[in-house]
């Protein structure tokens, strides 16, 4: 069979392996190198979509042979309808980003080849399904991050990477000494997270820590929770995150809230649900609280920001929480609507970032309200026209208007998570995060397009048609995905079924 | 191989005269003296005719019937002008490096193919033997251009020594098909294959000349004679002598028979390169579609000789024309213009005949164009 | 006279003679300021071992294998040659010398 | 016939003692050249037809030339520096006589020791034409050293290429 | 024809999509686009209205599942009981909605073609408003709450977008946001009511959930403490109380007066704000299952009336007044819900609907004639403006309950209800009584605003000399709406009998008992509640006419023939004319108090903890105690363990070093003088090894 993961996940390595050969001098050559190659993964996943078996949630493109023998480890890559739904945004992401940093000049190639090399740990993490290689392609993931950050970024760049590079590193050894620990534990060894995940293997052991004898599986689903934790970001591990965003280049930013965020839920998704149930169990109470806490924490953050991206970035952990939420309920519609979410999310928010970028390219500043308490921005509604217009459908996707994608999940969400008698309080003290939304978005609408133009800004250039061609997408997205949801559920409905079963 | 060891069998008789030396400088002495001087020295007469008729002159008409003699005129002024040596010169390398083109071109003699019978040694390495001793003309242009003392010299040699050893790859890289396709370094056993007869007695094992063995062949011929127009530093390739830019090259300061010697040895490698061509791809001292052997009857091996080395001799100097022809119609390429030639034209072409004839021999199991047309294959 | 050309054409003779090429060569790579004369010596060292493969090939196996490392040898002497003199030519360019003492250190 | 091959050696070991001992580098070369000759003689003798004539082309087409270019690349005419032997030539001197002398005798004693081919082989060997078996060992039981070697050739060219590009 | 009248809402949608890609491109900026899609809608809606009144009964469904969610039983297998279905639901409320919503909206739209002539976004307005168009018709056909609450959140967005289309007014974004943010505390209840409703009873749809409630479903559910019903019946009410601008969350409607006059007309009296009393309608069968909210409701309707009008009558703003007059309707309909008197809210819906629509379209005339909204500024324009003063005089008398007017009908009916709930359940007595007294105040403003812009002499001469009567286009709108505030139109009994009679035709009586039949709720009244109904509505039918008489009177004598001194009166106010000029201080409150010092100010202080406690101190924090700890540690590692053991051992090494170092020229020859000793060595030691 042809492994059409595989291709996917090293189509841009190899397109990275290209641009690194090709000629310093010739930066529109590299820029259409990696177009290629982010282009080709892309219609790979439109392949995979039209293929993708919606009534199994068993794993499909599955490709499996022995890598370390003697450890038992395993290259496995397969995908089911909790991956294919992220696997199919960054591809999608990767590709408008691709696009979207055609105005970076300076180290053009060693941009676009660490973007490449992002987009093969990105694909790594969500195909694989042993744990030693989604490890590997976590830990893979984090270096060009951290290079993108660190080079191309802005003021204290340097800050903000090595910010975002130890903290995710801090949960990636947990993550790692977890993964190590079941492997020791499991019987017989292994890090198949299938394998893992059958059997409940874990509950009733114990573990002898500094002279306490601790519950095994509860141990495990603390230390994954905290390393997938931090990716998120579930407060109060979210410092990174603003940081990172704003200092990030655009493309950077879109990529680490559309797609780098969902690992945290998808990790969670994958490993603590299947292979810790009862452990997870024990935690939603916890993991409510916490999805609340994100809701309300980013929203009042969000409302006080001054700075257009980093609100943009509060407003990220605003919405991750919903996830939490749904995720933590344990119910149908709950769960499909945090999957969903993660989705929506992903295009939302690369749209909230790829259009801050573009108002950034056009004045290099992105104060709401300028230090010395004068207005950024005012009233460019008047000369930019269609950019206020994208903006707008952005932001109603992203406060939740009904009609565009946000709403569907934040409803699924909120209709899920009430379902579960346990959490009505939680839900209804939650859903204070749906007014905040509204009420910092449209705040920030106001302030930066409305009212009398202010005459800096009097000479802006509305969107180009590369601008335009990467937003177009999003764009599209939103709208069909608030109307008619089903493109997406319907991928993930039978996969996140059969986890449910395990919560009933 | 049979009626070579015949022949030489028929000579045994005569070979305790001498010790086998003697023999060699006989045989030596043959070579110089009733070959490659009368060809050299006809060769700058007939130069001298040819370029006359081109340009519509007469050319030399006054020493001997129409000028026949001018070449030994020429021989000896040359013999009787001063022995002039450069001050600042390197008096050794200047007297040593004549003697190596000399060397260089009239030892190639030695495996010519005059006639089946009349082979100064049929070594079973005969091409690469050819290969191995004209390179020695190198290092003499390239020394002696050093020993000359003189810039105009030494970028002469310079230009000289790169462009034969750029050329030798496509030279060599042009032989390999017909090694491909005899199977044999042995210049007497490829010739012998290429015989023909329209009786058709020995048309399974024999494939008419080898430039018509295959089209791939067709143009390795080409490229073989446009290579060995450039390792002989003959137009258009005659930038190591190019007078417009070099005065005269390498051999600016030579003089006498030491220019003599020179003059000597280009001509005999172009009489080498030319032999070649014929050997290799012309058939040799084959007549088109007839065997002389095989007429029904035998006829005197020595009359069989005599055929086969007029025949020889009528292709090389047919071969010999041509380059002499070219000299005075085409213009001298630019050191760029040879190197690129040379590396990014002749090369990959020569590559690609020796694919496409490995490519025929294993389709059409190694019969020529000849044999498929008579139904051989 | 006949004794010496018993040797010469047996394999000790050849044996003998290469031994002269290689300690020339030693000498010679020891005793040369000049870069390209450090080859020089090399090229003759190479060739002594040629030599000694084979003459082994024929007085000692009888096979062809001496022939064939001998041909190594050359084709290896070759790309050597190329790349040394490339190296002495960029040296040049650099240093206005080939004096190999000037060699002495790993950067410019 | 004893007495060419004799005559080879003679001027093989002449020629590379003037390769040694003359100033005059590029003397030095030309008579390197004769030694590529003399061995190319013994190569024919020991029943390496085809290595003589490689060994000529090699050696004499290619690396001669090379090192005569390289030569006179480097001394320009006007300044040329061709003697340039150095002064201390004593330990040289007696390091490669000692070389000669242990090479020699080491190699003379092991030979002593092993069996031999009788001469009708020898003869016979030598009589072989040996371009036949030789490309079928290339290709044959020697075809990875070979395809190594191709390997190695190309990167020397491209290296030297690289190195020798003009700035 | 329930497939068939989803047309009547994707109409409007296809206009907007139109309007807002190419609308620009278009002749005439497309406005014919939205109108011709408004009539289209109005011209499907109208067999399903003739329908009804042809068989006094329609009811029709259909239903697509939307999202499928596939849920596992216990035993393993995968089952669709989570799916979301959702459906068209046409009944007669739907009806009478359609017909009303699409008639008025295509008046107004007719008459925005001349009002907002020449406009610099005509295009986006018809763009926007044909999406509202869409919401509201999407709202009324939903036969599911899920897909109520979307259009009903569209209609806020389209609310939004319209009321901040002069967007380069800070007063006009600043009145956007406030109706958006709002209406969405609303709306957040409003939808957390649904999640509990999905809780309770697995569904949103409204007939299934009247089954339910007819079963006796969800009376022994909790939710957060409360019992389930009352919590989703406060839900409700909440979003009810956000759109339709209820007490406490009435402020932002007078702001939204900031958008063009049509979308006052469409929008904030007509339809949106109506839309919170027709859900209030539908659900009425919850409310009234959980019993203690259906009073809520009533109080909250009475307060927000009677508030609502007192401060109308302070207004010098011409729509500021209608504003507040919405408000004070729409409170009389929540109020007539609460009372149980949910037919006739939903009629003064309707009629309200109608004169509200014509009152504002004639405010629009106009403000479009001179240029202002200030009643001071105006007077006078009787004579100018003489089709547009015909028609605001007879939708006053309608409003003010002038009988012989379709408002007279219905508020009379709610009054009346009013009355005999207060008759029934002792203590009630402020519900009818604030009724009252609303119902005269209303009489006073709506003359007073008639009597100051058209009687009297002009107060300002330049505008006066300026103003003219509308084009055709405007009118003709004008003067329909003003036929629908005649009373013949919704004939139905008024509560005595000998008028009843006179009434032929019973059309929308007929169709609200049918759906109240539907709702599960037709409940016959016993003797005795009969009989105090009669006797109630009897006496508020004379209740009202006095007050309204009253009300027109003191009007009269103050702004028309100026016997009484506005000055007078508002002297005898005294400190409620402060009060009641500044709204009851409710915005002050609001943005003053809670959002500006209590909501920004722990956003800012959230912020501060976020950057300084949480990033600073807790995760940075670790930086500095890792680079304490580091120092320390680096000390001791510097001098101890690499100065002493570590360059130690490096000293003796490099001793060593710099002994072998002195071999180590970089000359090849050096190197190879040894290689050659070390060969010849070897060598000798080969040759001792010798024989």
């Amino acid at each position: 069979m042809f492994p059409i993961l595989s291709v996917m996940t090293y189509i841009p390595l190899l397109g990275m392996i290209v641009i690194l050969a090709l000629p310093r001098n010739n930066p529109n050559l590299v820029r259409w190198v990696a177009v290629v190659a982010t282009a080709l993964p892309l219609a790979l996943g439109v392949y995979l979509y039209m293929h993708f078996d919606r009534t199994t949630a068993s794993m499909q493109f599955v490709e499996q042979f022995d890598w370390i023998k003697p450890f038992n480890i395993q290259y496995y890559m397969g995908i089911d309808g909790l991956s294919i739904p992220m696997v199919l945004l960054t591809v999608l992401l990767s590709f408008l980003c691709i696009i979207a940093s055609w105005g970076i000049e300076n180290g053009v190639k060693g941009y676009y080849a660490m973007f490449l090399f992002l987009e093969t740990g990105m694909m790594g993490v969500f195909c694989a399904l042993d744990f030693f290689l989604f490890f590997l392609f976590w830990e893979i993931m984090l270096l060009p991050m951290y290079f993108l950050i660190g080079i191309w970024g802005g003021k204290e760049k340097v800050y903000a990477a090595i910010k975002f590079f130890l903290y995710t590193l801090f949960g990636s050894v947990l993550m790692l000494l977890v993964m190590v620990g079941m492997y020791y534990y499991s019987e017989p060894h292994t890090f198949n997270l299938l394998q893992l995940a059958q059997g409940h293997q874990f509950v009733g052991k114990t573990i002898a820590l500094f002279g306490y004898s601790l519950p095994l599986d509860k141990l495990f689903w603390i230390g994954l929770f905290i390393g997938f934790a931090i990716k998120v970001p579930v407060w109060p591990f979210h410092t990174w995150l603003p940081w990172a965003h704003v200092e990030a280049p655009t493309a950077v930013s879109v990529i680490l809230a559309g797609v780098l965020l969902k690992m945290g839920t998808y990790g969670i998704l994958r490993m603590n649900y299947p292979i810790l149930p009862e452990a997870t169990l024990w935690a939603s109470n916890f993991m409510m609280i916490l999805g609340v806490i994100n809701i309300l924490y980013g929203a009042f953050c969000a409302m006080a920001q001054k700075d257009l991206k980093k609100l943009v970035a509060y407003s990220s952990v605003s919405h991750m929480g919903y996830v939490i939420v749904g995720m933590a309920s344990f119910t149908t519609a709950g769960v499909n609507g945090a999957v969903l979410q993660m989705f929506n999310h992903g295009t939302s928010t690369a749209m909230l970032f790829l259009l801050v970028g573009i108002i950034y390219d056009r004045v290099h500043h992105r104060w709401i309200v300028k230090p010395d308490g004068s207005k950024g921005f005012g009233g460019i509604a008047s000369v930019v026209p269609v950019y206020t217009g994208v903006m707008a459908i952005a932001l109603f996707a992203s406060l939740g208007l009904p009609g565009l994608s946000g709403f569907i999940s934040e409803a699924l969400v909120f209709l899920g998570a009430f379902s579960n008698p346990k959490f009505q309080t939680y839900v209804v003290i939650g859903s204070l995060g749906i007014l905040l939304g509204a009420a910092y978005l449209l705040w920030m609408f106001m302030r930066v397009f409305l009212g009398p133009l202010n005459e800096e800004h009097k000479d802006l250039k509305d969107m180009n048609w590369r601008e335009t061609f990467t937003l177009i997408p999003l764009c599209v997205l939103v709208i069909v995905l608030g109307v008619y949801p089903m493109p997406v559920l319907n991928l993930m409905g039978s996969t996140l079924a059969k986890l449910l079963t395990l919560f009933s | 191989m049979v009626q070579s060891a015949q022949f030489a069998h028929s000579l045994e008789g005569w070979f305790g005269l001498l010790p086998l030396w003697g023999w060699a400088a006989v045989s030596a002495f043959i070579v110089i003296y009733f070959l490659a001087l009368p060809f050299g020295g006809l060769a700058t007469y007939i130069e001298r005719k040819i370029a006359a008729d081109m340009q519509d002159r007469i050319g030399p008409n006054r020493v001997g019937p129409i000028g026949l003699f001018q070449f030994a005129a020429d021989a000896v002024k040359m013999l009787a002008k001063e022995d002039f040596i450069p001050k600042g010169g390197d008096r050794f390398l200047f007297n040593l490096a004549p003697l190596f083109v000399v060397v260089g071109s009239c030892t190639a003699f030695a495996v010519l193919p005059l006639s089946k019978y009349l082979i100064g040694a049929d070594l079973n390495i005969g091409v690469v033997f050819i290969l191995a001793v004209t390179t020695l003309i190198a290092p003499g242009l390239l020394l002696g251009s050093w020993a000359s003392e003189n810039k105009w010299s030494l970028l002469g040699g310079l230009r000289a020594a790169s462009q034969i050893v750029s050329y030798e790859i496509p030279v060599a890289l042009s032989i390999l098909p017909i090694v491909l396709i005899s199977g044999s370094l042995q210049i007497g056993s490829i010739v012998e294959q290429q015989g023909w007869t329209v009786f058709g007695e020995n048309q399974a094992s024999y494939h008419f000349w080898n430039a018509f063995h295959n089209p791939f062949t067709f143009f390795s011929m080409f490229l073989l004679f446009i290579g060995g127009l450039a390792e002989t530093n003959r137009i258009p390739f005659d930038l190591p002598e190019a007078e417009s830019e070099l005065v005269s090259g390498f051999n600016t300061e030579f003089s006498g028979m030491r220019f003599g010697l020179y003059a000597l040895g280009e001509f005999c490698d172009v009489f080498v390169m030319s032999a070649m061509v014929t050997a290799l791809y012309l058939g040799g001292w084959h007549i088109p579609f007839l065997d002389i052997e095989k007429l029904g009857f035998a006829l005197p091996t020595a009359l069989v000789a005599f055929v086969q080395f007029h025949m020889f001799m009528i292709k090389t100097l047919l071969v010999v024309f041509v380059v002499m022809w070219l000299r005075w119609t085409l213009p001298r390429l630019r050191v760029d213009q040879l190197m690129g030639m040379c590396w990014k034209g002749l090369l990959p072409l020569a590559f690609f005949n020796i694919l496409g004839t490995a490519l025929w021999m294993w389709v059409f199991k190694g019969q020529s164009l000849m044999q498929l047309l008579a139904g051989h294959g | 006279m006949n004794h010496l050309m018993q040797f010469s054409s047996s394999l000790q003779g050849y044996l003998a003679v290469g031994a002269m090429l290689f300690s020339l060569g030693i000498f010679c790579v020891l005793t040369r300021k000049n870069a390209i004369g450090i080859l020089l010596g090399i090229e003759l060292i190479l060739n002594a071992a040629a030599i000694n493969f084979v003459a082994f090939s024929k007085f000692r196996t009888g096979l062809i294998d001496g022939q064939i490392v001998a041909l190594f040898i050359m084709l290896i002497a070759a790309a050597e040659a190329a790349v040394a003199l490339a190296v002495i030519l960029r040296f040049y360019r650099l240093k206005q010398t080939i004096d190999a003492d000037e060699a002495s250190i790993m950067r410019n | 016939m004893n007495k060419v091959l004799l005559l080879a050696e003679i001027l093989t070991v002449a020629s590379a003692l003037v390769v040694g001992f003359h100033p005059n580098i590029l003397y030095a070369s030309v008579f390197l050249l004769f030694t590529f000759c003399g061995v190319a003689v013994m190569f024919l003798y020991a029943g390496a037809d085809f290595l003589a004539g490689a060994q000529i082309i090699i050696y004499v087409g290619g690396v001669t030339i090379l090192i005569l270019f390289a030569i006179m690349l480097t001394q320009w005419l006007y300044k040329i520096k061709l003697a340039d032997l150095r002064n201390k030539m004593i330990l040289p001197a007696i390091l490669s006589v000692a070389v000669a002398v242990f090479l020699y005798r080491a190699l003379h004693q092991m030979v002593a020791t092993l069996p031999l081919q009788t001469p009708e082989a020898l003869e016979k060997f030598t009589s072989t034409p040996k371009t036949a078996l030789m490309g079928h060992a290339l290709l044959g039981s020697y075809l990875l050293p070979f395809e190594a070697i191709t390997i190695l050739l190309l990167g020397a060219m491209v290296g030297a290429v690289w190195l020798a590009r003009p700035e | 024809m329930a497939q068939q009248a989803l047309l009547i809402a994707l109409f409007p949608l296809c206009a907007f999509v139109i309007q807002a890609l190419f609308g620009k491109k278009l002749p005439r900026h497309g406005d014919f686009v939205s109108v011709l899609a408004i009539f289209g809608s109005f011209v499907v809606a109208v067999p399903i209205f003739t329908k009804l009144l042809t068989q006094g009964h329609v009811f029709e469904t259909f239903q697509v599942t939307w999202m499928a969610l596939p849920g596992v039983e216990a035993s393993g297998k995968l089952n669709s009981a989570a799916n979301i279905v959702i459906g068209v639901l046409i009944n007669n409320l739907t009806a009478i909605m359609l017909i009303m919503v699409t008639l008025c909206a295509s008046l107004i739209h007719l008459f925005s073609v001349g009002y907002m002539h020449g406009e610099e976004r005509y295009h986006l307005f018809f763009a926007y408003i044909s999406l509202f168009s869409a919401g509201m018709l999407g709202l009324v056909l939903s036969d599911n709450l899920l897909t109520f609450f979307m259009c009903w959140e569209l209609m806020g967005l389209c609310s939004y977008l319209l009321i901040g289309f002069y967007y380069k007014k800070p007063s006009a974004i600043n009145a956007s946001i406030k109706a958006f943010m709002t209406t969405r505390v609303g709306d957040t209840m409003f939808f957390l009511g649904i999640a509990a409703l999905y809780y309770v009873f697995g569904t949103s749809n409204f007939m299934e959930l009247y089954k339910a409630l007819q079963q006796g479903a969800g009376h022994d559910v909790m939710i957060a403490g409360f019992p389930a019903l009352t919590f989703i019946g406060f839900m409700v009410l909440m979003g009810t109380i956000g759109k339709s601008a209820q007490f406490p969350l009435h402020v932002w409607l007078p702001d939204a007066m900031e958008g063009p006059t049509p979308v006052s007309a469409l929008i904030h009296a007509a339809t949106m704000v109506a839309a919170g009393v027709f859900l209030l309608i539908r659900m009425f069968p919850l409310l009234e299952a959980s019993h203690t909210i259906l009073p809520i409701v009533a109080y909250i309707g009475a307060i927000t009336a009677f508030l609502a009008a007192l401060i109308a009558i302070v207004q010098v703003d011409i729509k500021k007044v209608l504003a507040y007059s919405t408000i004070s309707q729409l409170g009389y309909m929540v109020m007539g819900v609460g009372v149980g008197a949910f037919a006739p809210g939903f009629m003064h819906l309707i009629t309200h609907a109608c004169f509200k629509a014509c009152l504002f379209l004639c405010s629009g005339s106009v403000i479009h004639s001179v240029h202002t909204q200030d009643m001071r500024e105006m007077g006078g324009l009787k004579s100018k403006m003489p089709i547009t003063f015909a028609t605001m005089f007879i939708a006053t008398l309608a409003i003010s309950g002038v009988p012989g007017f379709s408002g007279f009908v219905s508020k009379d009916r709610i009054l009346g209800g009013a009355l005999a709930y207060s008759m029934e359940h002792q203590g009630h007595y402020l519900i009818p009584l604030l009724g009252f007294a609303t119902a005269g105040i209303t009489a006073f403003y709506m003359f007073r605003m008639i009597y100051m812009t058209f009687f009297g002499h002009a107060r300002d001469e330049h505008k006066h000399h300026h103003a003219h009567e509308q084009p055709v286009t405007m009118t003709i709108p004008l003067m329909i709406l003003a036929c629908l505030s005649f009373a013949i139109v919704f004939a139905g009994p008024t509560g005595i009998e000998s008028i009843d009679h006179m009434m032929p035709v019973k059309w929308f009586d007929h169709a609200l008992e049918g759906a109240q039949h539907e709702m599960g709720i037709a409940e016959h009244l016993s003797p005795e509640a009969e009989a105090i109904h009669h006797h109630a509505h009897g006496l508020a039918l004379i209740l009202s006419l006095a007050v309204a008489g009253l009300g027109i009177f003191i009007s009269s004598i103050t702004y028309l023939k100026h016997i009484l001194k506005a000055e007078t009166l508002k002297k005898m106010a005294g400190p409620v004319y402060p009060l009641l000029w500044n709204k009851y201080f409710f915005d002050e409150f609001y943005i003053g108090i809670l959002i500006q010092k209590g909501l920004l100010k722990f956003n800012h202080f959230l912020a501060v903890f976020d950057d300084k406690v949480i990033d600073r101190i807790c995760v940075d924090g670790w930086r500095d105690i890792t680079m304490g700890v580091k120092s320390i540690i680096g000390r001791f590692d510097d001098v101890v363990v690499d100065r002493i053991m570590v360059d130690g051992t490096a000293d003796v090494t490099a001793g060593g070093g710099w002994v072998l170092r002195q071999f180590q020229t970089g000359k090849v020859q050096h190197y190879l003088v040894l290689t050659v000793m070390v060969i010849i060595v070897a060598l000798f030691y080969a040759n001792l090894g010798l024989k």
